[in-house]
C-alpha cells in the first residue's frame, strides 16, 4: 500500500556541521490493513522517515510509493486524504485557537468536502472514542486532557476516510495508564476500518502490544524486519538484541557502550559495528546493501 | 534516619501532596511511581524544602531525628548536599550552562568539606573518574556532555559529599533507552558502594523495580499502594497498580499480544471527596467515592490504599505508616 | 569563531553600505536652499549667491553627487557643512568626545543601576522592593526625555550649571577643570540615566523571572547556597546573557537619546549638532550625524552579537 | 500586575472619553488667539484651573484638545506600523527560503537605522507636519513588529499543528491566515499598545524638536512652544507640567495595559508571578 | 565676572584678573573665518578682535576708528580716509593702509573672499594705499555709504596682510584658529572651543578706550533659557536678547538689571503680488489676486497690529510702519496717514473691488473666479512666526479670507520663495546702520532671471519710481538729504502694501547687577543708543563694580558634599544588606 524505495533523506548541513544522514536507504513496505512498528533509538530517522512517508519531507533520493504509483508532486493533495499523519505531541498538534470541531473538520474543508461536515465530525469523534461528541465539540485543547486530546487528532485523521495512518509516537507524552487505551483505539481502527498503519516508536512494548510486523531502524537504515513475534522473540541482529536485553525482564543484559550514533557522522562499513558487541574485521570496512522490503537483517555474522 | 510524617504540601489553594508518610532506614532505597503530576517531585523536594514560596508544607520530616520544616534555613542549607543530595529530572537543565563542570562539581565540596580549592578539585576528578568520566573533561561547559554524561555528573555531583540520602527525581526520564540502562547501572552501583540510602522517582516501574527494594506508587497526591519492589510488580493489589504494571507489557507474554491494557478515563484534576482513583477504578463502590480511603496492610511488608484489598490478618498497621 | 565573525562584520558592513544609500536617497529628495537661509540676512549680492552655490556643489547633477558623497564617505569625508564652512568630519570628530563623555556616564551608570535594580527586583519579583523600582522605571521611562530635562533644569539649574560643558572661566586642564566637566555632566547625565535605566531594569527582570525556574537554580539552592550566593554566582550569569544584547542594541539607541538631553543642555556633543543641522536645515551635516549615529548603532549590534558570542560558552565553541 | 493593568486601562478610557468629547465643551473661540482674552501666562485661577499660555489660552483646554492630535498620531502611527511590520514579519517567517531572508536582511538593514536621527531625517524630507510624523513613526517602528512577528511566526510554524495543517493539505495562504496570524496576533496587539506609547514618545520628541507643525495644538508642541517661549525661565510651571505629564499618564497607561494583557495572554509569565 | 583667581594668560597676580561674561549670540559662530563667516555670532567675535576703517557713534553714524578722517572727492567717486599711525596688530607688527587695501581688494576681486561681504564692495572700482597713513577707496558710481564699509561687527574687518596672505590662495580651507588671533580689537581671542565658548583678554592699550574687564568670555548657549538660568545662578553676567517672557520674569528679579533697547529690524508679512522674472515673464503659483492694491490694503486694514505688540512680544516693541527699523533713527520714518485697524474699513473695500462672498464665507475672486484662499508661509523654527499666524488666520477669516498655514523649514520657505510657489509669508529682517542692501531687495534688479537663478527678492516688488529713488539716495551725500530720499522710498513701499511691517521688537537685554556695571543698554526711545552690542562698546565699556563681592570659595565644595552623600549612602545600603542577608529565607 505505502511503500519506501530506497528512500533518502539528507538534511542539508547547516551552522559549519556536515549534512545528516537522517534516512539513507530505506525500503519499507506497510500493506493493506497491517500494522507495523517501527523502532530505533532517537535520532535514527523514525520521524524524518514519516515525514517523508506522509509526503512532508521531500526525499534526497528514493521514491514513496502508493498503492504501486509513485507519489506525484501534484496530485499531492489526493495523497493526504489518503495518508494521514499523527503527531506524537497531541497537544502541541492541536491550534490551540481552533475548538474540538474545527480540529476536526478542518481536513475535510481543505479538501472542499463541506456536505454533512457535522455528521462527519460527530462520527469521527465517535469512532476515536470520544462520545457522545457534542460534549467535546465546542471545548478548546486546554480543556482536554492528553489522551482526549490525542484522540481528537486522530478523530481529525479519521475525517478523512484515510487508507493508512502515520503515527509517530503516539503515546510518547501520554501517561502510562492512559497509553493502552490509545493502543486499544489504533487496533480497533484497523479491526473495524481495515486501516493500515505505521507506528513509530522507541518501545519495544508497543510492539508487542498492537504490531503485526516490526522494523528496528539504526543510523538512518532498517537492520532486521519480520514478524513481531520473529523479531522480539528471536531477534537476529546484534541491536536488536541489545535493545531487547536491557528491558527488566530479560536475562542477561548487554549494555551497548558508546554514545548514540550521530546521522552527520556515520561511519563507514555496518553503521553499527562501533558499537557492536560481536563485530569481526570487516564489519568497519565493508559496506552492506540496502535491505530489502522483505523480512530481512541486515548482518552477515547471523545465519538467515 | 528518615522518617516522614503526614506530609502535604499545597499549592495556593490547591493540593498536591495530601498526606504522606513514610520512613526509611540507612541505605535502603524507595522507589516512588506514579503518573504525571501526582505529586512525587513535590513530594521528594519538600523534604529539603526545596519548593517555591508558594508552596505550603505541613507534616513533619524527621532526618535524623531534626524536623528539617521547622529548622532554621542556614541549619538547613548545612544539611543540604552534605548529609542529602539530589538528582534532578533532566540534567540537561539542572547543570548551570555557563559554568564549568568543574566549578559546579567542587562547589559544593568547597561549601561543606571547608578543603581548599586544589583539594575539591582532587575530588572532583576523583568524581568524574568514578563515573567513568576522564578528569581533564572538568573545564568543560554542560553543553560539551552528551546527555547520559550530563547524568552521570550529575550523580557524581550528588555524591559528592558522601551524603546519607539521596534523592533521585527521575534521572533517566529523557534518556534514550540504552544510554538509560548504562545510567541506571552505573547509579545502582555508586549506590551500593557508598552505602547511602535512596529514594528513587519514576514514571516507569520497570526502571524502579531494578534498583529499588521497596516500591511506593502514588496517586492524587497519595500513596497508594507500598511494599517490597518485586511483589508490587508481580501482584499488585491497587487497582491503578494494576494499570501500571500492564503498561509495561512484558515481551513474549501472549496475554499483552495485540491486547494493550490500560485504564479508562483520564488522572485526575482536581480532587473531590473518596478515593482519589474511583472516578477511573474499574470495580469502585459508593464507598469509594464518599469516605476517605487509607492505607491498610495488604499482605507481607506491604499496604494498599483500596477497600477491596482484603485485610491478611489482624495486624493493622498505624494508619498511613509505612516502613521501608 | 573567527568566521563568525567575519560573517558579523561583513553583514555589518552591507548594513552600512545601505545606511548610506538610504542616507542619501533621503537627503537629496529634500527641497532645500540654504544659500539664503545660511546668510541669513546679510548683505549679498547676486554674484555671492551663486558663488555659495558653487561652494556647496549645488550645482552638481544628482549622480555625481551620489559618487562623490559615497566615495567620501567611505573615505571617511562626510562632505562639507553648509553652515559652519568646515567639514563634517571635522566637525564631528570635534564633537564626538562629549557626546561619548556624556553617554558612556549615562550607560556606565544607567546599567550598573538597572542592572542592579533588575536583578533585585526579578529576584523578588512581586515584593514591595520590585514594586517600587519597577512602578520607578516604568514612570520613569513613560516621560519624555527633554521635558525631564526641562523640569530638572527648572528644579536643579541653581545648584548644577544649566549649560554647556564647561566654565570657560576656568582653566581647559587640570583638577578643576575635571571637576568643572563632572559638574556641568549632573544634569544631563542624570536626565539621561533617569530615562534610560528602565529600559535595563526591564530587560534584567525579564531575564531573571525567566531564569528562576530554571533547574540549574534548584540545584544551587539544594547544594547549601544561600539565597544571595545563589542569585550571584548562578541566576546573575546566565540572566546575563539575554541581556547583553539588548544592553548593547539599547546602547546605540542611547547614542541616539543624546539628541534631545543635547539640545536642552547645550551639551556640544553630536546630538546637539544634529539639532543644529535641523535647524537650517544643514543637509551635509545632518546627513553626516545620520550616518554616524547609524554606524554606531551598527557597531553596537555587532558588539552585541560578539559580546553574546563570548560570554555564552554553548555558542562560544562554534 | 493586574490591578496596574487596570488602573492604565482607566487612565486610557479617561483620556480617550477627554479626546472624543472635546468639541462638546471646547468651543472653537476658546482656542482661537484672536477670540480669547484671558491674561498671558497667569498662573492657575477659578477661572483658568491649570493657568493660561503665551496667548492667553486656558491650558486644561489646550492640553485636553492636544490629546486629540497626539493620540491621533500615536494611534495611526501604531496602525501602520503594525499593519506594515506583520506583513513582513509573517511573509519573512513562513517562507524560510531565500525570499523570507531576504526580507528580513531588509529589516535588519532597517533595524541598523537609528530611529530618532531617521526620524529626523525622514520628517525633514517630508515636510512639517503631522502627516509626516506619523509616517515617520511608521517607517522607524515597523522592524520591531516585524521581528516580533517574525520571530513569532518561526515558533508558531515549528509547533507540530502547523505540520499536522499541511498533512492534512493546507497551502500556505490557509497555513498563514488560520493558523499563523490568530496565533501571532494576540502578540502583536499586545505589543501595538507599546508602540502606541513609543510613537506618543516620538511625537512629542519630534515636534519638540521643531519638526511637527507649530501652529497646531499636540502635546509635543505645547512644550516646544513652551520651551522656546521661555516659560522655564518665566517659572511657568503650569504650562510645563501638564502637558508632560499628560504624556506621561497615556504612556504608562499603554504600557501598563500592554503588560497586564501580555500576562493574560502568557501562561508562563502567570506562572512566576 | 567671579574674581576667581586668574590662572589664565601670563598678567602678574598682582590685582586679581576680573571676567565678564556673556552669552554667545544665539545663532553662534559659523566659522571664524572672516571672509566666509554669516553668522551674527561669529560677526559679534569679529567686530571685538579685528579693526575697522571706521567705527560707529551713538547716532549710528560713522566714527573714528582706524581712520581719524574720511572724505569724498569733488566728483563723489573717490574717498580717502587718513589712518592713524602707530597701531600695531597684536604681534607687533604696524597696522598700516596697505592692511586695509589688501583686505578690501581681495574680497573684491576674490569670489571666495567675497563670500559673506562681496556685496559691500560691489561698488568699488579700485583701493589703494598711496602710503601707510592714506587709504584712497574709488567708487565706480557714487556711494554715500562708504564710510559704512568696514564697521565692526556689520561691516568688513580688516585683517593683517601679513597673517593673511600665505592664506589667500586656499581661502575656503582657512580656519583661523591659531590662537591668539592676530587682529586688533578692543579683545584679543586667546582660546576658542566651538560650540562652547570664546575667550577674550583685553587690549589695554585700545586706541577708543581700555576695556574695564581683563577678560571677556563669550559663552554658547542654544537654549535661551539655559542661558537665563546661567544668569540668574551667576555663570554669566550678561545676555542679550531674551524673549519677551524671560524678559518679564527678569524684570522681577532685583539681582538683574533687564533693559529695552530700540529694534533694529522688523516682523513682518511678504505678500507675492505677480511674481515675475526680470523680463516680465509670469513664475510660480501665487495667486492671482493678490496683485490687486485693493485686497492688499483690506489685508493690511484688518490686521490688528497693536495686538500683535501686546500679545506676541508682550508690549515690549513698537508698532510697525516703515521698512526701517527705529534703532537706526537717521533712516527712521513714519507714514503721514497711518493705516488703521479697521476690519469694517476692511470688508468695504473687499465689497467694493467686487470680492462677494462665496457660500462658505469665503470671498470669491472676480478675475480668476478662485476664492481668496492663500497659502501662508511660516518658519517652523521661529515661535513668534507661530504665535501670529494664529491671529493673522483669525483676522482674515473675519474679512471673508481663507489663509492655510504652512510651515516650513527656512530652506524650504528660501527655495519657494525664489520660485515664486507662495501666497503670504512671515519675514523678519534686521539690519545694521547702512540701509542701502534691505532697500536693494525691493528694487526690479533683485528679481530672478528667466533661468530662474539670480533671484534675492522677498515680495517680487519692482517699481520704476521707486529704482529712482535708490539711485537717488546712493548719491546724496549729506545725511538729512538722503533721509529723506529713504523716506519716499519706504513711504512706496508702505503704500503697496507688499511687506507689511508689523512690529519692531525691542532688543532684550538683560545683566546682573552685582557683576557688572557700564554695559551700555539702551533705553527704548531710540535716541543715542547702540542697541544690544552694537559695535563693541557695550563690553568696552562695562566695568566691574567697585566693591566686588569677595570671591567665592570653592564653587566645588557642594560636589565634594554630593560624593560624600553618594558614599555615606552606598555604604549604608551594603551594610544594611550584610545584615539582612544573614540567615535570609528563600
Ligand atoms: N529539519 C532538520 N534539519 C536538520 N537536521 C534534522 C532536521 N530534522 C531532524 N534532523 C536530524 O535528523 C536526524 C533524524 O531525526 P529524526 O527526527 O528523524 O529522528 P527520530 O528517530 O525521530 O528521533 P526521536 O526519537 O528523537 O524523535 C537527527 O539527528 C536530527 O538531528
Ligand atoms: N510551582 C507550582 N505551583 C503550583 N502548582 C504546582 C507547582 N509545581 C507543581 N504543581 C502542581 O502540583 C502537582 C504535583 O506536581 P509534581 O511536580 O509534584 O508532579 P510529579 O508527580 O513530579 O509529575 P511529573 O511526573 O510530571 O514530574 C501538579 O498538579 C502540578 O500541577
Ligand atoms: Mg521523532
Ligand atoms: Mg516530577
Amino acid at each position: 500500500m505505502l511503500e519506501a524505495r530506497d528512500l533518502r533523506v539528507v538534511y542539508p548541513a547547516r551552522g559549519g556541521r556536515a549534512p545528516a544522514l537522517a534516512v539513507d536507504g530505506v525500503n519499507l513496505q506497510v500493506r493493506p490493513g497491517e500494522i507495523v512498528a517501527l523502532i530505533g533509538e532517537s535520532g535514527c530517522g523514525k520521524s524524518t522517515l514519516a515525514r517523508a512517508l506522509t509526503g512532508l519531507v521531500a526525499p534526497t533520493s528514493g521514491q514513496v510509493r502508493y498503492q504501486g504509483e509513485p507519489l506525484d508532486p501534484r496530485r499531492m493533495r489526493a495523497f493526504r486524504k489518503q495518508v494521514q499523519l499523527v503527531l506524537q505531541d497531541p497537544g502541541g498538534a492541536l491550534n490551540p485557537r481552533q475548538n474540538v470541531f474545527d480540529a476536526v473538520a478542518e481536513g475535510p474543508r481543505l479538501h472542499g468536502e463541506r456536505a454533512g461536515l457535522r455528521d462527519r465530525v460527530h462520527t469521527a469523534l465517535a469512532r476515536a472514542g470520544l462520545r457522545p461528541p457534542e460534549d467535546y465539540v465546542r471545548r478548546h485543547p486546554h480543556e482536554l486532557s492528553g489522551g482526549q486530546q490525542q484522540r481528537v487528532v486522530i478523530a481529525g485523521a479519521l475525517a478523512l476516510n484515510p487508507a493508512v495512518i502515520v503515527a509517530d509516537e503516539p503515546v510518547a507524552s501520554l501517561d502510562a495508564s492512559v497509553r493502552g487505551e490509545i493502543l486499544k483505539l489504533l487496533l480497533s481502527l484497523r479491526d473495524q476500518l481495515g486501516l493500515s498503519a505505521l507506528v513509530v516508536s522507541h518501545d519495544l512494548g508497543l510492539a508487542w502490544n498492537i504490531a503485526d510486523r516490526v522494523a528496528v531502524m539504526y543510523l538512518g537504515r532498517i537492520v532486521e524486519t519480520g514478524t513481531v513475534e520473529d523479531v522480539l522473540l528471536r531477534p537476529r541482529h546484534p541491536y536488536t538484541r541489545a535493545l531487547l536485553s536491557v528491558l527488566p525482564e530479560s536475562g542477561e543484559r548487554i549494555v551497548l557502550t558508546g554514545e548514540p550514533p550521530d546521522p552527520t557522522r556515520v561511519p563507514g562499513g555496518c553503521r553499527f559495528h562501533p558499537r557492536c558487541p560481536v563485530r569481526t574485521t570487516g564489519c568497519d570496512t565493508v559496506d552492506l546493501p540496502i535491505l530489502p522490503a522483505a523480512d530481512a537483517v541486515a548482518c552477515p555474522e547471523v545465519t538467515p | 534516619m528518615l522518617e516522614v510524617r503526614d506530609l502535604r504540601v499545597s499549592y495556593g489553594a490547591a493540593p498536591a501532596v495530601r498526606g504522606v508518610s513514610f520512613t526509611l532506614g540507612p541505605g535502603s532505597t524507595l522507589g516512588v511511581a506514579g503518573e504525571s503530576g501526582c505529586g512525587k517531585s513535590t513530594m521528594a523536594l519538600s523534604l529539603l524544602r526545596l519548593l517555591p514560596a508558594t508552596a505550603r508544607i505541613t507534616g513533619e520530616v524527621l532526618f535524623k531525628g531534626e524536623n528539617l520544616l521547622t529548622a532554621r534555613w542556614s541549619r538547613l542549607r548545612a544539611v543540604r548536599w552534605s548529609a542529602a543530595s539530589v538528582v534532578f529530572q533532566g540534567a540537561m537543565s539542572a547543570l548551570n550552562p555557563v559554568r564549568t563542570v568543574g566549578d559546579q562539581l567542587s562547589e559544593p565540596i568547597l561549601l561543606h568539606d571547608r578543603t581548599t580549592p586544589k583539594q575539591a578539585r582532587q575530588r572532583a576528578a576523583d568524581l568524574m573518574e568514578s563515573v567513568g568520566l576522564p578528569p581533564e573533561r572538568l573545564r568543560a561547559y554542560p553543553h560539551e556532555f552528551s546527555g547520559g554524561q550530563r547524568q552521570r555528573i550529575m550523580i557524581a555531583m550528588a555524591l559528592a559529599c558522601r551524603p546519607d540520602l539521596i534523592i533521585a527525581d527521575e534521572p533517566t526520564t529523557a534518556l534514550d533507552v540504552m544510554v538509560q540502562a548504562q545510567v541506571m547501572d552505573l547509579l545502582a552501583r555508586l549506590v551500593r558502594e557508598s552505602g547511602s540510602a535512596v529514594i528513587m522517582i519514576s514514571h516507569d516501574l520497570s526502571v524502579l523495580a531494578r534498583l529499588c527494594d521497596t516500591l511506593a506508587i502514588m496517586y492524587g497526591g497519595r500513596i497508594v499502594e507500598h511494599g517490597p519492589a518485586r511483589d508490587l510488580l508481580t501482584d499488585p493489589r491497587h487497582p491503578y497498580t494494576r494499570a501500571l504494571a500492564g503498561a509495561f507489557p512484558a515481551i513474549g507474554d501472549p496475554a499483552s499480544r495485540r491486547n494493550p491494557t490500560g485504564l479508562p478515563g483520564d488522572p485526575p484534576r482536581a480532587i473531590g471527596d473518596g478515593c482519589a482513583f474511583a472516578p477511573r477504578c474499574p470495580d469502585a463502590g459508593d464507598a469509594c467515592r464518599t469516605g476517605e480511603v487509607l492505607l491498610r496492610p495488604s499482605g507481607p511488608a506491604r499496604s494498599a490504599a483500596c477497600v477491596r484489598v482484603p485485610e491478611p490478618r489482624d495486624v493493622r498497621v498505624p494508619e498511613g505508616e509505612i516502613h521501608a | 569563531m573567527s568566521r563568525y565573525l567575519g560573517k558579523k562584520a561583513a553583514a555589518a558592513l552591507v548594513s552600512f553600505l545601505v545606511t548610506l544609500v538610504i542616507g542619501f536617497v533621503i537627503f537629496s529628495l529634500m527641497p532645500a536652499d540654504p544659500v539664503r537661509t545660511l546668510t541669513r540676512g546679510r548683505p549679498t549680492s547676486e554674484e555671492q549667491l551663486a558663488q555659495i552655490r558653487i561652494q556647496l556643489g549645488l550645482d552638481e547633477p544628482i549622480w555625481y553627487r551620489f559618487l562623490t558623497f559615497a566615495g567620501d564617505t567611505l573615505r571617511g569625508e562626510l562632505g562639507f557643512s553648509w553652515q559652519f564652512q568646515q567639514s563634517v568630519s571635522s566637525l564631528v570628530a570635534e564633537r564626538i568626545g562629549p557626546t561619548l563623555l556624556l553617554m558612556g556616564t549615562a550607560a556606565v551608570i544607567s546599567i550598573a543601576l538597572g542592572l542592579w535594580l533588575g536583578v533585585h527586583s526579578g529576584w523578588r519579583h512581586g515584593s514591595l522592593f520590585d514594586k517600587v523600582s519597577s512602578g520607578a522605571s516604568l514612570t520613569l521611562w513613560s516621560v519624555p526625555t527633554f521635558w525631564l530635562g526641562m523640569i530638572l533644569l527648572v528644579l536643579l539649574s541653581g545648584w548644577f550649571p544649566s549649560g554647556g560643558m564647561s566654565d570657560p572661566a576656568l582653566a581647559a586642564a587640570g583638577l578643576d577643570h575635571v571637576l568643572d566637566v563632572a559638574r556641568h555632566l549632573v544634569l544631563p547625565a542624570l536626565t539621561m540615566v533617569l530615562v534610560v535605566f528602565a529600559q535595563y531594569v526591564t530587560v534584567m527582570r525579564a531575564s531573571v523571572i525567566d531564569e528562576l525556574g530554571s533547574p540549574y537554580l534548584l540545584t544551587a539552592r539544594a547544594k547549601g547556597l544561600t539565597d544571595a550566593e545563589v542569585r550571584r554566582r548562578h541566576a546573575v550569569p546566565n540572566a546575563l546573557l539575554p541581556s547583553v544584547t539588548m544592553i548593547f542594541m539599547h546602547l546605540g539607541t542611547l547614542v541616539t537619546g543624546a539628541i534631545t538631553v543635547e539640545a536642552v543642555y547645550s551639551w556640544p556633543g553630536l546630538g546637539y549638532l544634529t539639532y543644529e543641522a535641523l535647524k537650517i536645515p544643514d543637509l551635509p551635516l545632518l546627513q553626516g550625524t545620520f550616518i554616524i549615529f547609524s554606524a554606531s548603532v551598527i557597531i553596537m549590534n555587532l558588539l552585541a552579537d560578539v559580546a553574546y558570542r563570548f560570554l555564552d560558552p554553548r555558542v562560544r565553541a562554534q | 500586575m493586574k490591578r496596574s493593568g487596570l488602573w492604565g486601562a482607566a487612565v486610557l478610557a479617561a483620556f480617550a472619553l477627554l479626546a472624543l468629547t472635546a468639541p462638546l465643551y471646547i468651543g472653537a473661540d476658546q482656542l482661537d488667539v484672536v477670540r480669547v482674552d484671558g491674561p498671558r501666562l497667569a498662573p492657575p485661577s477659578g477661572a483658568y484651573p491649570l493657568g493660561t499660555d503665551l496667548a492667553g489660552r486656558s491650558i486644561l483646554h489646550l492640553v485636553i484638545w492636544g490629546s486629540r492630535e497626539s493620540l491621533g498620531i500615536g494611534l495611526i502611527a501604531t496602525a501602520l506600523t503594525v499593519l506594515l511590520g506583520t506583513a513582513v514579519g509573517l511573509l519573512a517567517g513562513h517562507f524560510q527560503g531565500r525570499a523570507g531572508q531576504a526580507l528580513m536582511h531588509v529589516t535588519d538593514w532597517f533595524i541598523a537605522l537609528p530611529s530618532l536621527p531617521l526620524a529626523i531625517s525622514l520628517s525633514a524630507v517630508l515636510g512639517q507636519g503631522a502627516a509626516s510624523i506619523t509616517i515617520a513613526i511608521a517607517v522607524t517602528s515597523w522592524t520591531a513588529t516585524a521581528r516580533l512577528v517574525r520571530a513569532q511566526t518561526l515558533a508558531v510554524t515549528a509547533r507540530p499543528f502547523i505540520e499536522r495543517a499541511r498533512a492534512l493539505g493546507a497551502g500556505d495562504r490557509q497555513v498563514m491566515l488560520r493558523h499563523v496570524l490568530p496565533n501571532v496576533m494576540p502578540l502583536v496587539l499586545v505589543s501595538s499598545t507599546l508602540t502606541v506609547a513609543s510613537a506618543i514618545l516620538s511625537e512629542a520628541t519630534l515636534t519638540f524638536l521643531g519638526l511637527g507643525d507649530p501652529t497646531s495644538v499636540t502635546w509635543g508642541s505645547m512644550l516646544q512652544t513652551a520651551f522656546s517661549g521661555g516659560a522655564v525661565t518665566a517659572g511657568a510651571w503650569w504650562y510645563l507640567m501638564p502637558p508632560g505629564l499628560a504624556i506621561l499618564l497615556v504612556v504608562l497607561g499603554f504600557t501598563l495595559t500592554g503588560r497586564a494583557v501580555e500576562h493574560l495572554l502568557n501562561p508562563r509569565m502567570v506562572q512566576h508571578a | 565676572a567671579s574674581a576667581s583667581a586668574g590662572t589664565v594668560g601670563a598678567e602678574p597676580a598682582a590685582a586679581p584678573a576680573t571676567t565678564l561674561r556673556a552669552a554667545m549670540e544665539g545663532s553662534g559662530v559659523d566659522t571664524l573665518n572672516p571672509f566666509l563667516a554669516f553668522f551674527n555670532g561669529a560677526l559679534d567675535v569679529f567686530g571685538l578682535v579685528y579693526p575697522a576703517l571706521n567705527s560707529l557713534d551713538p547716532s549710528g553714524a560713522p566714527g573714528p576708528y582706524l581712520a581719524t578722517a574720511w572724505e569724498p572727492s569733488a566728483d563723489k567717486l573717490t574717498w580717502t580716509f587718513t589712518i592713524r599711525e602707530g597701531l600695531t596688530w597684536s604681534d607687533g607688527k604696524p597696522i598700516t593702509a596697505e592692511d586695509a587695501a589688501w583686505t578690501l581688494n581681495l574680497i573684491r576681486t576674490d569670489a571666495v573672499a567675497g563670500t559673506a561681504n562681496g556685496s559691500l564692495v560691489s561698488n568699488f572700482a579700485e583701493v589703494s594705499a598711496p602710503s601707510p597713513t592714506t587709504l584712497v577707496i574709488r567708487t565706480k558710481a557714487p556711494q554715500a555709504s562708504v564710510p559704512y564699509t568696514s564697521i565692526p561687527t556689520t561691516g568688513i574687518p580688516i585683517v593683517p596682510k601679513h597673517v593673511w596672505e600665505p592664506l589667500a590662495k586656499n581661502l575656503k580651507d582657512a580656519k583661523n584658529d591659531v590662537f591668539p588671533l592676530v587682529g586688533y580689537g578692543p579683545w584679543t581671542l586667546t582660546e576658542y572651543k566651538h560650540e562652547q565658548y570664546a575667550r577674550f583678554s583685553a587690549n589695554k592699550k585700545f586706541v577708543l578706550g581700555a576695556p574695564g574687564f581683563d577678560h571677556l568670555v563669550l559663552q554658547s548657549f542654544k537654549s535661551g533659557d539655559a542661558a537665563v538660568a546661567a544668569l540668574r545662578s551667576g555663570q554669566i553676567d550678561y545676555k542679550a536678547g531674551v524673549n519677551p517672557t524671560q524678559f518679564a520674569a527678569l524684570q522681577a528679579d532685583p539681582a538683574i538689571a533687564a533693559v529695552q533697547t530700540v529694534g533694529n529690524g522688523w516682523m513682518g508679512l511678504e505678500i507675492n503680488h505677480n511674481a515675475r522674472t526680470r523680463s516680465g515673464k509670469k513664475i510660480g503659483t501665487g495667486h492671482p489676486a493678490l496683485g490687486d492694491p485693493a485686497l492688499r490694503r483690506a489685508i493690511a486694514l484688518a490686521t490688528d497690529k497693536q495686538t500683535l505688540v501686546t500679545k506676541v512680544i508682550d508690549g515690549v516693541g513698537q508698532l510697525g510702519h516703515g521698512y526701517l527699523p527705529p534703532a537706526w533713527p537717521q533712516w527712521f520714518w513714519k507714514p503721514a496717514e497711518v493705516t488703521p485697524y479697521d476690519p469694517a474699513q476692511a470688508r468695504k473695500v473687499l465689497d467694493e473691488a467686487g470680492y462677494t462672498k462665496g457660500a462658505d464665507g469665503v470671498r470669491i475672486d472676480p478675475k480668476s473666479g478662485r476664492p481668496l484662499a492663500f497659502r501662508f508661509g511660516i518658519h517652523s523654527d521661529d515661535s513668534a512666526d507661530a504665535a501670529i499666524s494664529g491671529y493673522v488666520v483669525g483676522w482674515m477669516k473675519e474679512i471673508g479670507i481663507k489663509l492655510t498655514i504652512q510651515s516650513l523649514s527656512m530652506s524650504a520657505l528660501n527655495s519657494d520663495l525664489a520660485k515664486g510657489d507662495w501666497d503670504l509669508l512671515m519675514d523678519a529682517w534686521t539690519t545694521g546702520p547702512d540701509p542701502t542692501y534691505l532697500l536693494g531687495i525691493q528694487s526690479c534688479g533683485t528679481l530672478p532671471k528667466d533661468d530662474g537663478t539670480g533671484g534675492n527678492t522677498d515680495s517680487f516688488f519692482c517699481d520704476a519710481a521707486y529704482d529712482e529713488l535708490f539711485k537717488k539716495q546712493l548719491t546724496t551725500f549729506d545725511q538729512a538729504e538722503r533721509a529723506e530720499v529713504i523716506g519716499q522710498m519706504q513711504d512706496i513701499l508702505y503704500k503697496a502694501n507688499v511687506n507689511q511691517i508689523y512690529y519692531y521688537a525691542n532688543g532684550l537685554d538683560v545683566a546682573r547687577k552685582d557683576t557688572v556695571t557700564g554695559l551700555t543698554l539702551g533705553t527704548p526711545d531710540a535716541s543715542g543708543v547702540y542697541p544690544s552690542q552694537t559695535a563693541f562698546w557695550s563690553y568696552l565699556k562695562a566695568t566691574p563694580p567697585q566693591v566686588t563681592k569677595k570671591a567665592e570659595k570653592s564653587t566645588n565644595l557642594w560636589l565634594y558634599v554630593v560624593i560624600a552623600l553618594v558614599i555615606v549612602a552606598g555604604g549604608a545600603v551594603i551594610v544594611w544588606r550584610r545584615r539582612t542577608t544573614g540567615d535570609d529565607r528563600e
